[in-house]
């Protein structure tokens, strides 16, 4: 039923590929099903042999394992590992697989113990602090957002078949924005990371005239000292730009140095 | 309806405008690989020949132009002809792999079509160096480009004075063309190779390619009057050679170097390649030294 | 006759997050039916804590990919009750258009990709795309629909980006409004075959008395806030919502469980349907009465059947919607926010069931307390009693193996639970 | 050049007739946290949406020549090869509809680089060409220094160019088809009053420039400079994203990105507008940069339009409109960063 798949008379390898789920909210994965006008080409291009929100039968030899989610317990970091054993590539599937994603923003107490009373009260639970993949495990490939981008999605696994580079744009957000003739949220009063933003979502927000939270992590060289100043100057306060930075995790380090700066006691 | 414009259709409509114009952009000509010899693991020799006879013959270039190589969805990507000029559409293109049109490249077999556009770009003026000495120092991939002056200067080799080859590259297993240095020397051409690395069973010289360059001059403690050079290489050996060159008496304009900057259109209209005002894919890739050194950046 | 077994489900595939089943059964008599929730916390009531208003419908709206449009809506409207802010006519309409959409693309995935295989004996969706090409098709058309629907009203479909707190950062332009009215009908038959499809299987027949929570609607098959009623008798206002839900912590599970008149009840397309029924649209109430849906009917494999109802509903809904936003024209989208201290609660019925969110904020607008009490959650308990009962009625029958892990799949599918986010 | 005027109400007239090709006009596209009108080039259908009282729009009218985003070419494959097909993405005449002297003096920069030079881009051309274009007039703004670059007024690229006389227009009319729309409606000869009114008007514009810019010498300063300290200090305030060439008239760089399709059986190639002004802007085979630092590239995006094209078309790559420094967020514009860099920082 499906032959060999060839590209210019270059046979090419049908992926089997596999889909796996950490901490997350199972919305990258549903991005994949949510491609209605092109699901069955793309269900063609690759085998899936572990798909677990969409179908039951599983099989441990995949080549390629999309792996969602970040790890916030031992059992997750132990089923990672043995994900990484049997891939060949691992593709971090998501800002949370990537960063940590809104996960990580429990990370920013330190202190688990009040985090676990704050939601269960006594009741014992388990939860450490949350990691990205690549805290745990060698990841092969990111793709970033949060939602992920379907045509970003099947881009790479075009791309992967074929045996191209996956690469990502290094520019900003704002060069796709402008691109989609938006008014630039600044100019409406609105913060917006697209500046520092790795590129690649079309301006997904920021074209809905919703500034960017920074889903896609830093690009290349990002000038966030002088984000910072344009921040400031436009009156936007340290701590709606730190609400961003801190949203996704992709900025983790430099939202750790701005909430230091400011230790404005919002610690509880 | 008559308050509709009429279209204008700049490729052959109204206008009286001539046809080649625009269709030089995004027209490729049809050819195919019609042999893929590895030379090293990472290098690979193309024959790559125009299929229509007649654009075949139609196709002719000077040695240093480039040509775009395009595979569809996979690339498009300035290569240095590296054959002789006399063999018109039907070229050799020596090719390192180290993205995605390259990579696929390596994949295909015999009789695979590929799409051709060019030849574009500067030359190197062999035709004007006749009655000269020639010094081609060529460093790694550099020695591609070289490969079609020289063979001109071969078709011709008694119109030449002393010719040398300075060769460098990291080590033994990375020398191109190994096969034919016999043949060069056989047309009394000066051979130096020199690696960065020996490795097993070279006999050869060790060290950088200006080692090799001292010790020509050395011999004659500077250049003859009425000698050419021409230089390609990664940027760092450019400086080194050409700096060597100047202070042995040869002047700016009689050095030529090929510089390789990033190109999307090779038509100079995607700015990619631009080096201030020069356009290396219009006004390059071959350039004297003299507009180099004028030019900020360039090396 | 067969009398032992011992079944392990482990985690269970085409639903939302991780839950496994177990099931183990001695000479007969029922030793062990587990319903167990391992999925990972994420703290998500903690996260809040010390951020701005404006944060919170961002972030919750990730507490579940599937309904995080719900989600989403379910937060604005905690912190506009919260800040005492009404949202104009307009922003209610679209918000309601938005709502239906993803409750259809939400059922229709669930219909078609992950409870249909069960009734067509296959592990996935995959064989079907061979087997019945044109029902794949169908429902790829109808999410697609739903979907582009988001995109248009909510920005995205998934983690929308135009619903602020206010109302909209942008609006729909009016001629892809009007494109959208047009594929809605257009997209009737294509509802009414999955209907037909849905006819023709068997769907267990399995009855156990149980409690039903919804909002309750005044006018109009609740959605968007209003009261709280449960099929037992129980009212209570949205802001009352701790008194519909008592969670308390079991060992079973990362997720917390909720209990109302009985140890347990269910919420759901169901719930609403028992206890909404007669404000359903007549074209969706004759779809239920074809299936013998009525109120109150107990047997939970009727969801199924309760979602393909609400399809219906929402669909002729929506172009009832859109046909009013056509005739009017827009005004400013978002309206200004004044924050104060206080405490904002927001129950939006999501396809699985009513979800609340609840924010206590300080002067400055920051939040100091946060609670989200999600449809699974409260369904938990109901699904383990559930399945207890239908276990103990195989090992009276002696089921076979087979038989009983399938239909105990089943049965937690029909529920359509998206458990990472009832644990959030 | 043929001059005639005609009453305002004729104007929309005009509009009526030539809207019977896709009109691309200035509308208003919002306010700005200030209340101030945005506006920007747009499709439009009716003459009561056009904002002929613009000042400058958000972006160029670039784009209707120059895509963000082209399809240079698709490609179907099957198992005996591959077929390339090439479309110039213009099936149809357009009209611009009250472009400023400036951006109509960009897009004759362009012509000269896409169109009079070797391998003209057929892309370009065949939207140039099918561009019916009125000029309109300015106010000049205080960014605005078109004046010292000379492009305040539009000599030629355009169909016709109108000037508000108060309750006429004042047309200069350059080609035969706007000759021939021209006759469909009321005009008269200018008079002796036209003409005054025309110049009092023009001589009101000229005395509203505000901003300046020396370029006197401007190639050779730039040379001496290129190691000036104030490259490096509005390096530092970049932040490398591209909007100024996005904005900008004038920038025409790109990249071209190739993608097979998922089914394998075919493949798109685009060129994408790119900015000399992004990290990879200059990176080649083996990841070498040429250019890594941010202020080695926006010194080279000055360098491009100030010495390179000087040197290669005797006049610079930049029209004055003050977009680029607008739209900025660190605020770099070019007067101030030209006037630094004169001062060797
Ligand atoms: C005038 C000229 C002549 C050349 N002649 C030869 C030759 O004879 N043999 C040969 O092997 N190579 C030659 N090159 C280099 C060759 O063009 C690049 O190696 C090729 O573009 C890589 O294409 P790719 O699709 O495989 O790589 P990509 O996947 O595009 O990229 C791989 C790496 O190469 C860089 N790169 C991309 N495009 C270019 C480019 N046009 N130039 C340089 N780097 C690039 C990328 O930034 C990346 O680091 C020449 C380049 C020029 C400008
Ligand atoms: S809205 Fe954001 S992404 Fe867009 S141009 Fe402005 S800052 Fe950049
Ligand atoms: S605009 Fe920003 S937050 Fe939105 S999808 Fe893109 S990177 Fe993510
Ligand atoms: S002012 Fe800026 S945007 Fe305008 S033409 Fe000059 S460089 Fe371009």
């Amino acid at each position: 039923m499906r032959g060999q798949l060839s590209y210019l008379g270059v046979e090419l390898a049908r992926p089997r590929v596999a889909f796996f789920e950490l901490t997350s909210c199972e919305g990258c994965q549903l991005q994949i099903l949510n491609n209605e006008a092109s699901l069955l080409d793309f269900l063609s291009l690759v085998e899936v042999v572990n798909f677990r929100e969409a179908m039951t039968e599983r099989h441990d030899d995949y080549d390629v394992a999309f792996v969602e989610g970040s790890v916030s317990r031992a059992d997750e970091a132990d089923r990672l590992r043995a994900i990484r054993a049997n891939a060949k590539i691992l593709v971090a599937l998501g800002s949370c697989a990537c960063f940590g994603g809104v996960n990580q923003l429990k990370n920013r107490f330190r202190d688990l113990d009040w985090v676990k009373r704050e939601v269960y009260g006594d009741f014992p639970i388990i939860t450490q602090e949350v990691l990205p993949l690549s805290a745990v495990v060698d990841v092969d490939l990111c793709i970033y957002g949060c939602p992920i981008r379907k045509e970003e999605v099947e881009k790479i696994v075009t791309n992967l078949v074929l045996g191209k580079a996956i690469s990502h744009p290094r520019y900003p957000v704002c060069m796709e924005c402008q691109a989609s003739q938006n008014i630039c949220l600044f100019d409406l009063g609105e913060p917006c990371l697209g500046p520092v933003t790795r590129a690649g979502c079309n301006a997904w927000c920021p074209s809905n005239r919703r500034g960017c939270w920074g889903c896609r992590g830093p690009a290349d060289d990002a000038n966030l000292a002088q984000l910072e100043k344009i921040m400031a100057e436009r009156g936007v306060s340290a701590e709606a730009m730190l609400d961003r930075l801190e949203c996704f995790g992709g900025f983790a380090t430099q939202a750790d140095l701005l909430r230091s700066a400011a230790a404005d006691g919002r610690k509880p | 309806m008559e308050n509709r414009l009429p279209f204008i259709d700049v490729l052959g409509g109204p206008g009286g405008r001539r046809r080649e114009d625009f269709t030089s952009f995004e027209y490729t000509l049809p050819a195919e690989i019609t042999s893929l010899y590895a030379l090293t693991p990472t290098e690979t020799l193309y024959q790559i020949r125009i299929i229509d006879p007649t654009a075949r013959q139609r196709f002719t270039f000077q040695p240093g132009q480039f040509v775009m190589l395009e595979l569809p969805g996979i690339g498009e990507a300035p290569f240095s002809i590296s054959s002789s000029p006399v063999r018109h559409g039907d070229i050799e293109l020596c090719i390192r792999r180290v993205g995605n049109l390259t990579n696929f490249l390596a994949r295909l077999t015999r009789g695979a079509r590929v799409g051709l556009s060019g030849p574009f770009g500067t030359h190197f003026p062999v035709e004007e160096m006749v009655g000269q000495d020639i010094l081609l120092l060529a460093g790694g991939l550099g020695i591609v480009p070289l490969r079609s002056p020289l063979s001109a200067v071969l078709e011709n080799r008694s119109n030449y004075g002393r010719v040398d080859i300075m060769y460098g590259a990291r080590n033994p297993a990375e020398l191109l063309f190994t096969y034919q240095y016999e043949e060069w020397r056989r047309f009394d051409i000066n051979l130096a190779i020199t690696v960065d690395q020996a490795g097993p069973g070279w006999q050869g010289p060790v060290g950088l390619i200006t080692e090799v360059l001292k010790e020509r001059l050395g011999q004659a403690g500077s250049l003859a009057t009425g000698t050419c050079a021409i230089v390609c290489g990664p940027p760092v050996m450019f400086r080194f050679v050409c700096d060597l060159l100047t202070r042995a008496g040869l002047p700016p304009q009689k050095m030529f170097v090929s510089l390789e900057r990033r190109m999307h259109c090779g038509r100079g209209k995607c700015c990619r390649c631009n080096i201030g005002s020069t356009y290396t894919c219009l006004d390059g890739p071959v350039f004297d030294y003299w507009s180099v050194m004028n030019l900020k950046e360039a090396i | 006759m067969k009398l032992s077994c011992d079944i392990a489900v482990k985690p269970l595939s085409r639903v939302e997050g991780h839950g496994n089943i177990h099931i183990r059964i001695e000479d007969g008599v029922l030793q062990e039916a587990s319903w167990e929730v391992v999925e990972t916390p994420r703290f998500f009531e903690a996260m809040l804590v010390g951020k701005h208003w404006e944060n919170a419908p961002y972030i919750c709206g990730r507490i579940c990919g599937i309904c995080s449009i719900g989600h989403t809506l379910a937060s604005i409207r905690a912190v506009e009750n919260g800040f005492a802010i009404e949202p104009s006519s307009q922003t209610a309409a679209l918000r309601l258009l938005l709502k239906h959409m993803e409750t259809l693309q939400s059922h229709v995935l669930h219909l078609a990709f992950l409870v249909a295989p069960d009734f067509l004996g296959t592990g996935s969706v995959l064989p079907l795309t061979k087997s019945h090409p044109e029902a794949v098709q169908r429902a790829l058309r109808l999410k697609l629909l739903a979907n582009d629907a988001c995109d248009l009203i909510g920005g995205r479909r998934m983690h929308p980006t135009r619903t602020v707190v206010g109302g909209f950062t942008m609006l729909p332009d009016k001629a892809q409004l009007d494109l959208l009215l047009r594929r809605l009908r257009a997209a009737a038959p294509d509802l009414a075959a999955t209907a037909e499809l849905f006819a023709s299987f068997t769907i267990p027949d399995f009855v156990r008395e149980t409690e039903f929570v919804s909002l309750k609607g005044e006018t109009d098959y609740p959605f968007i806030g209003g009261a709280l009623m449960s099929s037992d008798g129980v009212e209570r206002p949205e802001a009352g919502y701790l008194a519909m839900t008592n969670e308390y912590c079991t060992p079973a599970s990362t997720a917390k469980w909720a209990k109302l008149s009985r140890p347990s009840f269910a919420v759901g397309a169901l719930a609403r349907c028992n206890n909404n029924f007669h404000l359903l649209h007549p074209t969706a109430r004759a779809v239920a009465e074809s299936f013998g849906l009525a109120p109150v009917c107990h047997n939970p494999f009727m969801t199924n059947i309760a979602q393909l109802v609400e399809c219906v509903h929402v669909m002729a809904d929506a172009a009832r919607l859109i046909e009013e936003l056509l005739d009017r024209s827009f005004t400013e989208p978002r309206q200004p926010v004044q924050s104060r201290a206080g405490l904002g609660v927001g129950a939006v019925e999501v396809p699985r069931g009513i979800l609340y969110h609840a924010y206590e904020f300080d002067d400055a607008g920051r939040i100091l307390h946060a609670d989200c009490v999600i449809p699974t959650g409260q369904n938990h308990a109901n699904i383990l009693h559930d399945l207890e009962a239908l276990a103990r009625s195989w090992a009276a029958a002696g089921t076979p193996d087979l038989e009983i892990e399938r239909l105990a799949c089943m049965l937690v599918r029909a529920y359509d639970p998206c458990i990472s986010c009832s644990v959030h | 050049m043929l001059f005639k005027v005609f009453a305002k109400d004729e104007l929309p007239k005009l509009f009526d007739l030539l809207a019977a090709n896709p009109v691309i006009a200035p509308v208003q596209k919002g306010v700005d946290q200030h209340g101030v009108p945005l506006f920007d080039f747009d499709v439009v259908h009716d003459f009561a949406d056009l904002r002929l009282d613009y000042t400058s729009t958000i972006h160029s009218a670039k784009r209707y020549f120059l895509p963000y985003a082209e399809t240079l070419a698709t490609f179907t494959v099957d198992k005996g090869g591959w077929e390339k097909q090439v479309d110039l993405n213009i099936d149809r005449r357009q009209v611009l509809f009250g472009l400023h002297a400036c951006d109509i003096n960009a897009l004759n920069k362009l012509d000269k680089v896409l169109v009079q030079s070797a391998y003209p881009n057929p892309f370009y051309a065949a939207k140039r060409r099918n561009m019916f274009i009125i000029g309109l007039q300015c106010t000049p703004r205080p960014q605005c220094f078109c004046r010292s670059m000379g492009t305040d007024f539009a000599l030629h690229g355009f169909d016709m160019f109108l000037t508000d006389l108060g309750d006429s227009y004042f047309a200069e009319i350059l080609s035969a088809a706007a000759f021939q729309f021209m006759a469909r409606i009321v005009t008269r000869e200018p008079g002796h009053d036209d003409h005054e009114r025309y110049k009092a008007v023009v001589a009101e514009k000229n005395g509203r420039f505000q901003a300046k810019v020396d370029s006197s010498d401007l190639t050779k300063i730039l040379d001496m400079e290129f190691e000036s300290p104030a490259w490096k200090a509005w390096g530092d305030k970049c932040l490398s994203c591209g909007t100024c060439a996005n904005v900008c008239p004038t920038c025409y760089c790109y990249g071209v990105e190739e993608n097979v399709d998922l089914d394998l059986t075919g493949a798109v190639k685009t060129r994408r507008l790119h900015s000399c002004n992004l990290i990879d802007f200059a990176v080649v085979a083996g990841g070498h940069n040429f250019r890594p630092h941010s202020h080695a590239r926006l010194k080279y995006r000055y360098y491009h339009k100030h010495r390179g094209f000087v040197e290669a078309f005797e006049e610079a790559l930049c029209v004055g409109c003050g977009r680029c420094g607008e739209a900025c967020l660190a605020g770099i514009t070019v007067p101030a960063v030209i006037a630094s860099v004169r001062e060797g920082g």
